[in-house]
């Protein structure tokens, strides 16, 4: 799990490091590699939940009063 | 660099063999997002920034994290943990001799006289000075036109597989997250910088490596970070304006090439003298579109609460 | 050996090395991740094709951000495939198509 | 004097870079591991930063790598808490 986080910093790192060597453009490349890692971070934390889907902040209290998130948008037309 | 090249090439190599021979599916994925990212420097090697920031985006991101959303999906369902696999000996036999003819075609392959004049000397004409955005665009607009309408078809088919009661509840499955968590902070620090992020690659795509499916796609994991950290709820299928969304790409392209058939240069033939607003117009329509597209693609079809699994 | 031929044949290698994993593995999810593994090592081959002969070539280079698009939107109706079939059996996998020629051992197995 | 300090801090960058990675393959658990990787590879990820910073031609190129590692560590501390939280569910069902 630990890799998404490694491959964002560890690759960024590479790329930085490239970076005077073969053009200042994949800044741009290390840049998105960081994104997107954190993304993948979420998406490990969230496949290693209970039910493919939680918090693992919510799982250790007994009854968690489990939101269904946020606020509804470009809900105009219903089924 | 050749032992710099040499050592990623081994890297790569090794890595995939990781995730093909893996324990358990959670630890293929690990290895594949490492995969990705090892890829994605090789493209830098090879002079294909362009291809490289969209491996880094599609390949080590939207693609793990759609698997990892998979194996939730599965555990949702109760289904059963998969086993080591057993080694195949025929299976490895034929795919080395898969290996060993492509490489001989490598070197048996004559050596093209690239890259052909024709594309430099069209160029001033492309309206945009990023030449691989010049080709998606407007040089080969057929093959992208073509693509956007196959991402549709495939998010069609995605939905396809909605069940019945399912229909109207939000697309994906139903997110958890703890108020006031950790979790739900970084859903609403992160998407305002990565929407800036997205913004800059599909500016920057006009003079330098960037475009709209690069840009599209970290917008795209900005609103599934925003979706699964429970900053926005994710829209029902019937939603309208997401359908607009989901077609305004396809649709200014085929605006742009009716209107280059009606100004005498022929079907999705950009005049040069609007090719670059054109193109930034088109751009812009089409980031929406992939954004939109490839976020639904990854979030999968709608799942409501309880159901997952037991409506068979 | 230029970087470029280690660049094609690595490509050669992860087209073999996924066949391999969709042919051996029977797990659905860990077979489209194969799966993907063939699509990059022809994009990384067709990638070091299209850099041969000095300058790199933008048109390969479309085609290629086209390919790894599709790659994505294929694997994300397949996943959605797999999900269901696993859904419908309890298992991720396929079940065995070729029961007939499997016959003899089946029987074997059942005795 | 600035090629020297690229040298030096990225030098020291990459140092970290190895430590972090070398205690996230040495480190017994998870929550050392984490310690490991999140602490020195970012630290490691900065100073490469700043190193190469010294080589920039241009403030966008300087405005970019501050935006690296700023995202980097948003994403890295998030992340460190969650999966410490997820490790320590595993280990201590109630």
């Amino acid at each position: 799990m630990m890799a998404a986080q490694l491959v964002g910093t560890g690759g960024a790192g590479i790329l930085i490091v490239l970076a005077p060597l073969s053009g200042w453009e994949i800044l741009d490349v290390a840049l998105t590699l960081v994104m997107l890692a954190a993304l993948a971070s979420v998406g490990f934390v969230k496949a290693a939940s209970g039910d493919g889907a939680g918090d693992p902040e919510e799982e250790d209290s007994p009854a968690p009063p489990l939101r269904q998130a946020g606020k509804d948008i470009g809900t105009e037309a219903d089924g | 660099m050749i032992l710099f090249d040499a050592t990623l090439c081994a890297l790569i190599i090794a890595v995939a063999l990781a995730t093909v021979a893996g324990r358990d599916s959670f630890r293929a994925i690990v290895f594949f997002i490492v995969y990705g990212l090892f890829v994605s420097v090789a493209w830098v090697r090879l002079d294909a920034v362009n291809v490289a920031l969209a491996e880094a985006a599609i390949g080590a991101g939207l693609t793990a994290v759609l698997f990892l959303a998979g194996i939730g999906r599965l555990r949702r369902a109760h289904v059963q943990a998969d086993q080591s696999v057993p080694l195949h000996l025929p299976a490895a036999l034929a795919c080395t001799g898969l290996t060993a003819a492509l490489g001989w075609a490598w070197f048996a392959l004559p050596l093209p006289d690239r890259p052909a004049p024709q594309l430099a000397q069209a160029m001033p004409q492309a309206g945009v000075e990023n030449a691989v955005t010049a080709v998606l665009l407007n040089f080969r607009a057929w093959d992208t036109l073509l693509e956007t309408v196959v991402l549709l078809a495939a998010l069609i088919g995605v939905w396809m597989l909605t069940r019945d009661g399912n229909w109207s509840a939000p697309v994906g499955v139903p997110q958890n997250v703890r108020p006031g968590g950790i979790l739900s902070g970084f859903g609403r620090v992160l998407p305002p910088l990565g929407f800036l992020v997205g913004v800059y690659l599909v500016y920057a795509g006009t003079s330098r490596p960037g475009g709209a499916f690069q840009g599209g796609t970290v917008l795209a994991a900005v609103g599934l970070v925003a979706a699964m950290a429970g900053t926005v709820r994710p829209p029902r299928i019937m939603a309208t304006g997401w359908r607009v969304a989901l077609i305004i790409g396809s649709l200014a392209f085929l605006l742009a090439g009716v209107a280059g058939e009606l100004l005498g240069s022929g079907f999705l033939t950009l005049p040069v003298a609007i090719a670059g607003n054109a193109i930034l117009a088109i751009e812009i329509a089409l980031t929406v579109s992939i954004a939109v597209t490839l976020a639904f693609l990854v979030l999968g079809p709608p799942e409501s609460d309880g159901s997952g699994g037991s409506a068979s | 050996m230029s970087a470029l031929d280690f660049f094609a044949l690595t490509g050669a290698a992860l087209v073999g090395l996924g066949s391999y994993g969709l042919i051996a593995i029977r797990h659905l999810l860990r077979q489209i991740i194969a799966f993907n593994l063939i699509g990059s090592g022809l994009f990384l081959f067709f990638g070091a094709v299209a850099a041969r002969g000095g300058d790199s070539d933008p048109v390969p280079q479309a085609l290629i951000i086209t390919g790894i698009v599709v790659a994505l939107s294929a694997s994300a109706l397949a996943v959605g495939l797999a999900v269901v079939q696993a859904e419908a059996s309890g298992h991720a996998e396929l079940p065995d198509g070729d029961d007939a020629s499997d016959g003899p051992d089946d029987a074997q197995d059942a005795t | 004097m600035a090629d020297i300090a690229t040298y030096v801090l990225t030098g020291l960058g990459l140092m970290f870079f190895l430590a972090g990675t070398v205690g996230l393959i040495r480190f017994p658990d998870t929550f050392s591991r984490l310690h490991a990787l999140t602490k020195a590879d970012n630290l490691g990820l900065g100073l490469t930063a700043l190193g190469i910073a010294f080589q920039a031609q241009s403030w966008r190129e300087i405005a970019l790598l501050v935006l690296i590692w700023a995202l980097a560590l948003l994403s890295a501390g998030t992340a460190a808490q969650l999966v410490a939280r997820t490790a320590l569910n595993e280990t201590d069902p109630e």
